[in-house]
């Protein structure tokens, strides 16, 4: 997309935002004990960011941290704590 | 086939014969008969419409604007303080490329409270991205929105139009139409059938939030796409020509400006008016034409300044005033008569707002105040408002 | 063995704009895992016109038409229009807006369209104020509530006067059914959502939609905060359909304290206050128990 | 004239802190601008924010493009964004960070500072764990890398108009001006 002849003619999206790495957005980041989670996908349920990821019903939970803002509800809302929020340790 | 019918009434069947899809309309005086006079159509089964009694007009055009990106063809009307209430929608019909057409019965906009006619609204409208057209009489009502939604539509364009026809001087008066059977439309005006609609199999969000970074190439769009409106114009116009015998071919339809000394630009019913009395002025040997503006949105710079070639001493009568330097054609006319600034003088008269009835013999005084100016070569006023009742004009 | 509650589908992708936490985006999940891809949206601006994310990209994975604040019913009802003139069925009409885009600038062309009889679903996520500029009071912004227009200082000038009873409005107006939902309860969200695309007409669905800046929470706190409303009785989960209420969840069993304390817009309410809120809520709720009977879509 | 470019996020205080030292400036008796690039503010999202600062009246009205200075709230934005974009050769670049300033792989820059702005900001109770405001720490520290804005006038502006508790704003300004190391 370089000039203004490249542009659709009108302004309707062209892509979905799953190219955004929110995940640089957190301080904390979830971390999942697989040996206390009941699989009971409370943690997928509430995540606003669609970061917990399920292949198949009856897998453990996972993280996306390429996308996960470490909002924290997951670990609020687990039944079993299975979830802590650990300070993201900074690159640079 | 000929039939004698309002302008609104003519608008309304210029509807019908585009086999509109979408409706959407509130009444305003005096734009309330197309609205009635359509929902009779679709109540008779004469229009197979869906029609969308709105509860204001900023819902009409926002109604339309969601039923255009489903892909149907859409149509409202209104006027003055709807038109005015329509604003914001109008920018959004523009930018999101939405061929809405609408005619747009002009009318004053208050206070003072005032139901007849001027351009004060549609003036207002002139910066929106919309195409806007008048027509001199209720056949040009009838065909210029069939021609509309041809240019509106097309491909390059996707841009809302506005018909406007003068309140009550043609809304409310029978004239002689001639209107084309449906079948022959459907020949001259294909389906609408948009590039950019709703696609379940591949969603989009339409409008978007664009950034300082693209916005301004977006818009820059726009612009392109208006200019070659003239173009678009003028060939729709000559197939119009071809098919139904009444010529639309030019932005700027000249009448005895050929030889003429003096030339008065003017836009709506009144030019009617003007072309007897240029007429008249005609058998008392005065050599006067008249240039009627029917296309003010794209402007028609090109054709004004051939104009300008030829006729040294041009007037623009104005039913508008900007409360900057006289109205709003004359403005742009000088704008665009500015390479010829050294040796063409115009000159500006404002006149029939709130509805005031403007006479032939006004026009003549006019004609005769440019040939005064033609053979003095001196101008005493840029801008005049004409039958002010300040003294100074006798009203006969 | 571990199941899901509602559907798997997911039609909002990852990597929107919305605020960590945010009540209103964990809703639009859970409302298009019920309506499913046939659906399209037209939104005006509120929060989520930026939370879908800056051109060229979106984050719904359904059809989405902008409009101005005040056009969500009007554009609602002329997508419908098109749609029959097309003869297109099968296909949901959301429009989705936020509080102040309802309630306020947005009620003229809410209420034409039910007026209209307009069949779509209209889901206002109510986060309680102007949030996408900053935290003004809306119409829907509770009693005694901070805002950054109700700033309290010296002349104590909170939220004077309780939420707009939007609902009760519209019932009148002619809604073919209305709903509270919230975030904290998606079964209960998603099985009233489902419901409202099964009946003709305009169906109104009212979400509590936390917003941890402008309710000053912790964005952890958002799904505890909400659950918190309904157990305190201030967002009660119930339906209307042909004249008759139905409460889905009689779990009203904590005082109001709870719920205001939780949160630092309330933190400034004094005893009185709180006694205030609890004396409106309790009237509020024993109407509403008063008006229902029978079992809800939820069951 | 001297020009700075901030980087942070929604809910770091990057506005405030361009704004805290132009005012900061302006105890100093000179002239001074801040603004912040008008864009998307959502808590957590990157935004810039800008400042000038000189002896004369500022009336350029538009963005930076070659910064004297960038200061960089949140480190995960250095992978991020080009943060050492337009600045200048000789310019210096202020990142919160708790490394020291020599084993940061991603930047190859002459002149790096570093302050551990988000432990101070944690310290001093300002913000929320999840969202730390670092915005009083780092101007601290930078008032140590600029001669033109001194300490005493940084900890001024901050208690006529840093927003929260005035004083915790303050200490946290002080220790960050102390413990801000590298090279500048």
């Amino acid at each position: 997309m370089e000039t203004y002849r490249d542009l659709p003619q009108s302004t309707y999206s062209l892509q979905t935002t799953e190219s955004v790495r929110t995940g640089t957005w957190r301080t904390f980041r979830p971390i999942i004990d697989t040996k206390k989670c009941t699989r009971c996908y409370t943690c997928w349920k509430f995540c606003p960011d669609v970061s917990i990821e399920l292949r198949e019903e009856g897998d453990y939970p996972k993280v996306d941290y390429d996308h996960c803002k470490g909002c924290g509800i997951c670990a609020n809302e687990c039944p079993t704590v299975a979830i802590t929020m650990v300070r993201e340790d900074s690159i640079c | 086939m000929l039939d004698l019918m309002t302008g609104n009434a003519a608008a309304a069947k210029a509807a019908m014969l585009a086999r509109v899809e979408v409706i959407a309309a509130y009444p305003i005086t005096p734009q309330t008969s197309i609205s009635e006079k359509l929902a009779e159509m679709v109540a008779n089964g004469e229009m197979n419409a869906k029609y969308i009694k709105v509860e204001s007009e900023h819902s009409a055009m926002a109604a339309l604007i969601g039923a255009s990106y489903i892909g149907a063809r859409t149509f409202t009307a209104t006027s003055s303080q709807g038109l005015a209430l329509m604003h914001e929608m109008l920018f959004w019909a523009a930018g999101a490329r939405r061929p809405v057409v609408m005619p747009v019965v002009s009318r004053a906009l208050g206070p003072p409270w005032n139901i007849w006619t001027d351009h004060m609204d549609v003036m207002g409208e002139r910066d929106t991205g919309w195409m806007q057209l008048f027509c001199e009489n209720n056949q040009e009502t009838l065909d210029l929105i069939l021609i509309a939604y041809r240019v509106a539509e097309d491909k390059e364009i996707m841009l809302p139009a506005m018909i406007i026809e003068d309140g009550f001087i043609l809304s409310h008066t029978f004239e002689k139409v001639d209107v084309p059977a449906i079948e022959e439309i459907d020949f001259y005006l294909h389906p609408f059938n948009p590039d950019v609609k709703v696609n379940f199999r591949k969603p989009r969000r339409y409008g978007s939030l664009v950034m300082p970074d693209w916005a301004m190439e977006f818009r820059y769009n726009n612009a392109l796409a208006m200019e070659k409106a003239k173009k678009k114009w003028v060939e729709a116009g000559i197939a119009f020509k071809k098919a139904f015998g009444r010529d639309y071919s030019s932005l700027v339809e000249l009448y005895r400006c050929e030889d003429a000394d003096v030339a008065l630009i003017i836009s709506g019913s009144a030019a009617g008016t003007a072309k007897v009395a240029a007429d008249r002025m005609r058998e008392r040997g005065r050599k006067v034409g008249v240039a009627k503006l029917r296309t003010f949105r794209p402007f028609p710079t090109e054709e004004l300044l051939r104009l300008g070639e030829s006729v040294r001493t041009i007037g623009v009568f104005d039913r508008s005033y900007t409360f900057a330097q006289g109205g709003a054609i004359y403005g742009e006319v000088r704008n665009a008569l500015y390479p010829l600034a050294s040796d063409v003088k115009v000159k500006g008269y404002i006149g029939g707002l709130g509805g005031r009835d403007i006479t032939e013999a006004e026009f003549e005084k006019m004609f005769e105040d440019l040939l005064a100016i033609a053979r003095s070569g001196s101008m005493t006023k840029d801008v005049e408002w004409v039958a002010l009742k300040d003294g100074s004009w006798r009203w006969f | 063995m571990p199941r899901l509650t509602v559907p798997k589908e997911e039609l909002v992708s990852k990597g929107h704009s919305g605020c960590a936490g945010c009540g209103a985006t964990l809703l639009a999940r859970m409302c298009l895992k019920a309506l499913g891809p046939k659906t399209v949206i037209n939104s005006p601006a509120c929060c989520w016109s930026v939370v879908q994310g800056v051109w060229p990209r979106a984050a719904l994975k359904v059809p989405v038409i902008d409009n101005a604040f005040e056009c969500t019913g009007a554009v609602s009802s002329g997508i419908r229009a098109a749609l029959d003139a097309k003869g297109i069925e099968d296909v949901t009409v959301v429009g989705w807006a936020g509080d102040g885009g309802t309630v306020d600038i947005g009620l003229q062309a809410l209420s034409g369209a039910i007026d209209r009889r307009t069949d779509f679903i209209y889901i206002m996520y109510d986060n309680e104020a102007y949030m996408n500029t900053g935290i003004q009071c809306s119409g829907c912004t509770p009693l005694y509530a901070w805002t950054n227009t109700t700033p309290g200082g010296k002349n104590q000038e909170w939220k004077q006067v309780s939420k707009k009873p939007i609902m009760e409005m519209l019932i009148p107006n002619g809604i073919a059914y209305g709903a509270t939902v919230s975030i904290a309860y998606p079964e209960d969200l998603v099985a009233k959502v489902k419901k409202a695309k099964s009946i003709r007409g305009t169906k109104f669905i009212h979400a509590l939609s936390s917003c941890p800046p402008g309710w000053k929470i912790p964005s952890s706190k958002s799904v505890e905060v909400a659950r918190l409303a309904t157990q305190t009785g201030i967002f009660p989960l119930y339906e209307y359909e042909n004249g008759a209420y139905v409460l889905s969840k009689d779990v009203k069993t904590k005082p109001v304290e709870e719920y205001l304390m939780s949160q630092g817009r309330f933190k400034h309410l004094t005893p009185a206050m709180i006694a205030e809120v609890q004396r409106r809520v309790d009237e509020d709720y024993a109407a509403l128990k008063a008006k229902c009977k029978g079992a809800g879509a939820s069951g | 004239m001297i020009e700075i470019r901030f980087h942070g996020r929604g809910g770091q205080g990057a506005v405030v802190a361009s704004e805290l030292l132009a005012r900061a400036a302006v105890m100093n008796r000179l002239h001074a601008a801040a603004f912040p690039f008008f864009g998307v503010e959502r808590r957590g999202a990157p935004v810039t924010a800008f400042c000038r600062i000189d002896l004369k009246p500022i009336r350029t009205h538009s963005e930076i493009y070659f910064p004297d200075y960038v200061v960089v709230l949140d480190p995960d934005l250095v992978s991020m964004t080009n943060v050492l974009q337009g600045l200048k050769p000789d310019g210096a670049l202020l990142i919160n960070s708790a490394k020291e300033s020599c084993d940061l792989q991603h930047v190859k820059w002459g002149k790096v500072a570093t302050v551990d702005a988000t432990s101070i900001a944690l310290k001093y109770g300002l913000g929320s764990e999840n969202a730390p405001i670092v915005n009083t720490a780092i101007i601290g520290a930078f008032s140590k890398i600029c001669p033109q804005v001194p300490l005493e006038s940084v900890i001024e502006s901050i208690m006529k108009a840093s927003p929260g508790d005035k004083r915790a704003n303050a200490e946290a300004a002080k220790e960050a001006f102390e413990t801000v190391k590298g090279v500048w």
